[in-house]
């Protein structure tokens, strides 16, 4: 029956990209990237990948449409036509989707257990964890453990488009026409949204730390969290408008979260390497290596949910600063 | 399991046409936020194969349940690397937007053709 | 010396130059100290958290790495310790200590890759350069900064994608990322297609990243809009790095397995490398705009290290590897100069730059020297790099005098348009009559002329780069064998 | 000092003097020309250092550093390189006791470029005039070529600058297009690109390929006009006179003879090249290129122009002297570089003379100016003269030596060119010395008496030295005799 139920996903997710596509008004490309994300993320988790499902909600269904949105409002809203091209592009990719469904029957069918993916490298990880880290979310300790270099990494590329949005949009806007409206007062008039809002902004952090420190149990961990955190405060700001939510949560002290998680994480680090093991090495954090590990995933964790919501914010805020100012 | 075999391929071809649908977008479209928004699709393809090969027939999400044996665990790795992937993805999109809007500002257009018409 | 690489990836916030170029500097000595420890015969590998490869990431620096690291340290070092007047002109106060930040991981990014041996790894940190390169090239002063990096992202970002998508039917077919074990693994693998495929996506991709002609159409834009030291800085590695990936996947990773690919990716990459230097090279030579110019020049420079690789020779490889070294200390100097040049010329376009050698002496001069480079005037560092090239392109056969007449063909049209650069500077109508002498910072000059003589040094003594350039070409060789 | 450490001094004086006279050049122009004269001063004298050693039979040599495994930078002394340098580092005193006068007397721009460009390419020559190897010889071309394109530049305005690209054009576009496979070539087959008496690649070509060969060193070699690649020695009539005579007489063109009958004698060896029936075409070429020009020449009527094609005329015979191929010929191409060396000099010195005096560059404008500048005019008769061959002039001595080869050889071709030659030479020098001395002077002229002081000594030196040349040149064939008598 859930396989069914995959293809229908599957289908609608094609539909939907055309849609994407083809709709001149932008805002409504916008929103079907949302819808479009949260089918892709329904499909992650048939597909067993309740971490990747959750990052792929928080993300692409909320972070990413508010952000483009926050774009869009700076922009126009609707795309012009233009002729000509678009048959060469056609046939391009067209040519380029033959190759990969000729590729394809090569591939190994899905959900064989004896594709090589499954034979090397990741049984090891699924043996070895417990012996070595004892967290049952596997996908957690290989995230920041076994390849927390990358996971690193990932960090600073976050911390990378924070400061290049800030670099980017630190200039002073040109002069805008006078009739824009001023000071955005978000949705205070309206009512419901204003109670409805209210009662989740507090369940959505709390969720949000659940996540953060759950992450070794279940699906979830630093980065989710973080999106999630990041999705509350923006709901708050949309409520109560941008100002207030920014008097709650100030721009030094995102930035200050910003540095401080990519330095956690670095810290963390350089500290195993002072104390004898190699980069990242926790194990040497403890006298028990497996605790040692724990320890140290716990922390990176929670440099890495800081460094993200700080970044996803202040990237918000970058925007939104924009629309606001005269 | 026909079916199954079926919607393995199935999903590959997913992954394909949402790629092309992608990049078909990024390339013949001349407005600059509409071409950002075929960059996500296309994106979010390469996630789609990925996590299509990490699934094991009659596996779980690979949380090890303490007590449970012969459990099989589809493979967690590519999930990781997606986790990092979306990160990546969602980054570069923040600074295209930032760019765009300021292209906005000093041009007054996001259309491409109208761009290169101004200068 | 093995925690050089994580030295390199640690800093998260340069807040102003002194920062910055500081731990550039501290950077660059630490690759150097790698490549000294890399001359003494060793790999140096070091496994991220202690977990043994595959399971765990693994970084491993051999002469290749070592050269490339040195190029990208070494630029981004003397690009930081000159930047300083040049960027206080073009960028504003409150914005800096964001710009050097960027500069900063764009560095730390490209180095990550160079020492990475995970394919992923090298996506994650692909990116990182990448989008701290677009935050740079977005500070350029000129509103066409924007479009220019607008577009340098969407085709960085498909790269980078293509390249995603490579390393996933990699994964699918091998089940492992690090390097090394892919190319044992790959020898089990019965069904060829997929990995054919990967391989494609995998060069286009990287091509892209790299500027191979014909997917270059992003890099003049971008490099002339840019703000003139984030020029030096990219035009000396940033593309490089791209090929360094490029050429590693190809000899490392596939070739023992795909008994033809041998061929292929010299037919495939030969023709597109012959294009790019002429097509490029004859651009160049009726370009109006000095930085457009150069940055034009280095599409067809590209094309040279891509041909050196396509001839699938120990000696073919060891020239691309030494392009790779001087074309960085040739473009580096050239664009240093321009820079210099900028602080009197707002507008760089060639017909407004009449007599600035009158006014500039100093700086045209190393910027004569630099040209002579790139030309490849015996004596110069670019002249080794191209004798070898030739020298490589004989030993393929009866094709090896097509390929040298190419190669001196180009030459000479690099003649032309770095003769155009001098008559203008020197002979040119200066717009006006009382020309002082008025320099460019001091600072930025010294650096310059290091710069300049280090092209001659290493024309006359190339043993360091040389070394390790053949002992790259062993090392990839071998993979093969 | 040892003969080893005086090659490296006679090649970086010059450039450390280039240094000097640039810094000097900001203090004064007097200061500067000091520099100038002290530098050319003491690189005479350490080249002629040399010189006992090598009349001793001694070969000092010296490596500056391996580029890559078999190509490094060395040097090597040996006679046909010492009489150049010789040649080069003693003409360059005379020439710029020359350049001051000429210089100051037409108040030129940007003199002190001029002078510093002047010591780098005097260093350039010196390093061509004593490399070791053919990759140090290309290094040191191509500098040549590079430090003589500001000078050849010198006026500036469009016309000069437009010249001057062809000028460096040519130059460059036969050297990477042509010299530098040929030499790439010789290093693939023979290993090796090392000066060798009787050659390097006996045994490692075959026939038809020596002669493609060496068509690619000849025409590569563009400073030495063979035709069809002489087109840049016209255009260079542009720079200033002084550096006119430095292309022609000391450095630029004899660096380019100089190669090829470094690279005959070296590189191919006598005897296996005249073993080679494809390498026959050379002469035929140089003596196309003596007649043609020789031809050309007889219609100009601008001074310089007419000296450029008698120039080219000149260098095929140097060429044509080592074609012949016989020991004879090529002791002849070794003195007739010294020869023309002196002659053209002289002529090139009293054109300048004239110019900075009456303004005059056409000849028609000549007549009676014998009498207005007497020591010019007896300089300039003498120079022509040896360009002809009239003892007792230098010029007759290496026509002498090379006819003699011709008939050694039994090669009529190249005794009926030196015989038809020497009669169009007479042809265009004959009726320009006439209209000076016998013409009548048109009136309405410009009143003017000789030349600066510096300009007439320098000619009448070079004059001097052209008849001297006559008497004694016993040391010159001697040293050379030792390349032919198989003392390495």
């Amino acid at each position: 029956m859930i396989f069914v139920f995959a293809l229908f996903l599957l289908t609608l997710l094609v539909i939907t990209a055309i849609a994407i596509v083809r709709s001149e008004n932008l805002f409504v490309s916008v929103m079907l990237t949302s819808i479009f994300s949260l089918l892709m993320a329904a499909n992650f988790f048939i597909l067993d990948a309740a971490d990747v499902a959750l990052t792929e909600a928080a993300v692409g269904a909320g972070i990413t449409t508010v952000i483009f949105l926050s774009a869009l409002a700076l922009t126009a809203e609707r795309e012009k036509r233009r002729a000509g091209g678009q048959l060469v592009a056609l046939g391009a990719v067209g040519i380029l989707a033959a190759l990969i469904i000729y590729a394809t029957f090569d591939k190994p069918r899905l959900g064989d257990p004896e594709a090589p993916v499954h034979q090397h490298v990741a049984p090891w990880y699924l043996e070895k964890t417990p012996e070595y880290i004892d967290i049952p979310n596997v996908v957690t300790a290989i995230l920041s453990s076994y390849r927390g270099y990358d996971t690193l990494g990932e960090v600073f590329v976050v911390f990378t488009a924070c400061i290049g949005v800030l670099f980017i949009l630190g200039v002073k806007p040109p002069e805008q026409p006078a009739d824009r409206t001023a000071e955005s007062g978000g949705l205070r008039h309206h009512l419901i949204p204003q109670v409805v809002g209210r009662l989740l902004v507090p369940f959505i952090v709390l969720f949000g730390l659940y996540t953060q420190f759950h992450g070794e149990y279940g699906p979830g961990g630093g980065f989710q969290a973080g999106a999630i955190i990041a999705t509350g405060v923006i709901l708050y700001a949309l409520l109560e408008g941008e100002g207030e939510a920014l008097r709650a949560v100030p721009r030094s002290v995102l930035l200050g979260l910003v540095v401080g998680g990519a330095l956690l994480f670095g810290g963390v680090g350089i500290v195993c390497m002072l104390m004898g093991g190699a980069f990242l090495d926790y194990s040497v954090l403890s006298a028990d290596p497996v605790w040692g590990q724990q320890l140290g995933i716990i922390i990176i964790e929670a440099g890495v949910g800081m460094a993200v919501c700080g970044a996803l914010l202040s990237i918000f805020h970058a925007f939104a600063a924009r629309q606001s100012q005269p | 399991m026909k079916l199954l075999e079926l919607l393995g391929y199935f999903n590959y071809w997913v992954f394909a046409i949402t790629l092309v649908i992608g990049l078909y977008a990024v390339i013949s479209k001349a407005n600059l936020i509409k071409k950002l928004i075929g960059l996500s699709i296309f994106q979010s393809a390469v996630f789609l194969m990925y996590i299509t090969m990490d699934k094991v027939e009659g596996g779980t999400a690979p949380i090890i349940q303490a007590g449970v044996e012969d459990q099989i665990y589809s493979n967690p790795l590519p999930q990781v690397l997606i986790l990092t992937a979306i990160v990546v993805g969602v980054s570069t999109l923040a600074l295209g937007l930032a760019i765009v809007v300021r292209i906005n500002e000093r041009y007054g257009t996001i259309e491409e053709h109208e761009i290169l018409d101004a200068d | 010396m093995l925690s050089a690489p994580l030295i390199i990836l640690l800093q998260p916030r340069g807040l102003a130059w002194a920062g910055a170029t500081a731990v550039a500097l501290l950077s660059f000595a630490i690759a150097v100290a790698l490549t000294i420890a890399v001359l003494g015969g060793q790999t140096q590998v070091y496994a991220m958290g202690g977990w043994p490869a595959p399971y765990g990431i693994e970084l491993a620096v051999d002469s290749f790495s070592a050269l490339v690291l040195l190029v990208v340290t070494g630029a981004g070092a003397g690009a930081l310790l000159a930047a300083r007047p040049s960027i206080d002109q073009q960028i504003e106060h409150q914005r800096q200590p964001l710009f050097y930040s960027a500069w900063l991981l764009a560095m730390s990014g490209l180095a990550g890759i160079v020492v990475a041996a995970d394919a992923f790894n090298i996506f994650v940190f692909m990116e990182i350069s990448s989008l701290a390169s677009y935050v740079l090239i977005a500070g350029g002063p000129d509103r066409r900064a924007l479009p220019a990096v607008f577009k340098y992202l969407i085709m960085g970002t498909i790269g980078a994608t293509f390249y995603l998508i490579g390393v996933g039917l990699i994964y699918m077919m091998t089940g492992t990322l690090n390097l090394a074990d892919m190319e044992a693994r790959l020898g089990d693998v019965t069904e060829l297609n997929p990995i054919l495929v990967a391989a494609g996506f995998i060069t286009i991709g990287l091509a892209l990243k790299a500027a191979v002609f014909p997917l270059h159409v992003w890099l003049p834009n971008a490099y002339t809009q840019a703000p003139h030291m984030i020029t030096v800085f990219l035009a000396a590695c940033a593309t490089k790095v791209a090929i360094y990936v490029l050429i590693r996947f190809d000899y490392m990773v596939f070739q023992a397995k795909l008994d033809d690919h041998e061929a292929q990716f010299a037919l495939f990459l030969m023709p597109l490398a012959i294009l790019g230097i002429l097509v490029a090279s004859a651009v160049a030579m009726f370009e109006g705009h000095l930085k457009r110019l150069l940055a034009t020049s280095s599409v067809a420079q590209i094309g040279y290290i891509l041909l050196g690789a396509s001839f699938v020779s120990e000696s073919g490889l060891a020239a691309s590897a030494m392009h790779i070294f001087n074309h960085a200390l040739a473009k580096g100097g050239l664009f240093l100069a321009v820079a210099c040049l900028a602080f009197h010329y707002s507008d760089l376009r060639l017909d407004q730059l009449g007599g600035a050698a009158k006014r500039m002496p100093f700086t045209c001069a190393a910027l004569v020297v630099c040209g002579f480079s790139l030309i490849g005037i015996p004596g110069t560092a670019g002249f080794i790099s191209k004798w070898l090239l030739i020298t490589a392109a004989l030993e393929t056969g009866p094709m090896g005098w097509l390929l040298v007449a190419v190669i001196l063909v180009s030459s000479l049209m690099a003649v032309v348009y770095i003769w155009r650069i001098v008559e203008k500077l020197y002979f040119g109508a200066p717009d006006q009559d009382d020309i002082a002498v008025s320099e460019a910072p001091l600072q930025l000059l010294l650096v310059t002329w290091l710069v300049a003589l280090l092209n001659i040094g290493f024309g006359l003594f190339p043993t360091v780069p040389l070394t390790l350039a053949n002992a790259s070409a062993t090392v990839l060789m071998g993979y093969s064998g | 000092m040892t003969p080893e450490s005086t090659i490296l001094a006679a090649i970086c004086l010059p450039l450390a003097g280039a240094l000097a006279i640039g810094l000097a050049g900001r203090v004064s122009a007097n200061l500067r020309e000091s520099v100038t004269m002290v530098t050319a001063g003491t690189l005479a004298w350490l080249v002629w250092s040399l010189l006992p050693t090598l009349m001793a039979g001694g070969r000092p040599a010296v490596e500056v550093s391996e580029v890559m495994p078999g190509l490094s930078i060395a040097f090597r002394v040996e006679p046909l390189g010492m009489l150049f340098a010789a040649l080069a580092s003693g003409l360059w005193i005379v020439n710029s006791i020359y350049s001051i006068g000429y210089m100051r007397g037409n108040k030129e721009k940007n003199q002190t470029r001029f002078f510093v460009c002047f010591a780098l390419a005097l260093s350039a020559t010196m390093g061509v005039a004593f490399a070791g190897n053919l990759f140090t010889l290309f290094l040191f071309y191509e500098l040549l070529t590079l430090s003589t394109y500001p000078l050849v530049s010198h006026k500036g305005d469009a016309a000069t600058v437009r010249s001057a690209r062809v000028y460096l054009g040519v130059l460059l576009t036969t050297s990477i297009g042509l010299f530098l496979p040929a030499i790439i070539w010789t290093y693939a087959v023979a290993g090796t690109g090392d000066f060798v008496l009787g050659g390097i690649l006996a045994g490692n070509l075959g026939d038809p390929e020596v002669g493609l060969l060496l068509a690619l060193f000849v025409f590569g070699i563009g400073k030495a006009a063979v035709m069809p690649v002489h087109r840049w020695l016209p255009a260079a009539m542009v720079a200033p006179t002084p550096v006119s005579a430095l292309l022609h007489a000391v450095a630029v063109v004899k660096a380019g003879v100089f190669a090829i009958t470094k690279i005959i004698v070296y590189v191919f060896g006598i005897d296996f090249l005249f073993a080679s029936p494809s390498s026959g075409w050379l002469l035929y070429v140089a003596v196309f290129t003596i007649l043609a020009a020789s031809l050309v020449a007889l219609r100009q009527t601008n001074i310089k122009r007419l000296l450029a094609y008698s120039t080219i005329a000149q260098l095929s015979y140097v060429v044509m002297a080592a074609a012949i191929l016989k020991p004879l010929a090529e002791v002849g191409a070794a003195i007739h570089i010294v020869a023309h060396a002196f002659g053209k000099i002289t002529l090139f010195f009293a054109a300048g003379a004239i110019y900075v005096a009456s303004k005059k560059t056409e000849i028609y404008q000549l007549k009676g100016i014998g009498r207005r500048m007497p020591w010019t005019m007896t300089a300039f008769t003498i120079g022509a003269l040896s360009m002809i061959g009239v003892p007792p002039t230098a010029g007759f001595v290496s026509k002498w030596y090379i006819l003699a080869g011709a008939f050694q050889a039994d090669n009529l071709v190249a005794v009926f060119t030196i015989i038809a030659s020497t009669v169009l030479n007479a042809a265009y020098f004959l009726p320009i010395l006439y209209m000076a001395w016998f013409a009548r002077e048109e009136s309405g002229g410009k009143e003017h008496g000789e030349a600066p002081f510096a300009a007439v000594l320098a000619l009448t030196i070079t004059a001097v030295l052209t008849l001297a040349f006559f008497l004694f040149n016993g040391p010159v064939i001697d040293l050379e005799s030792q390349v032919v008598r198989g003392l390495n």
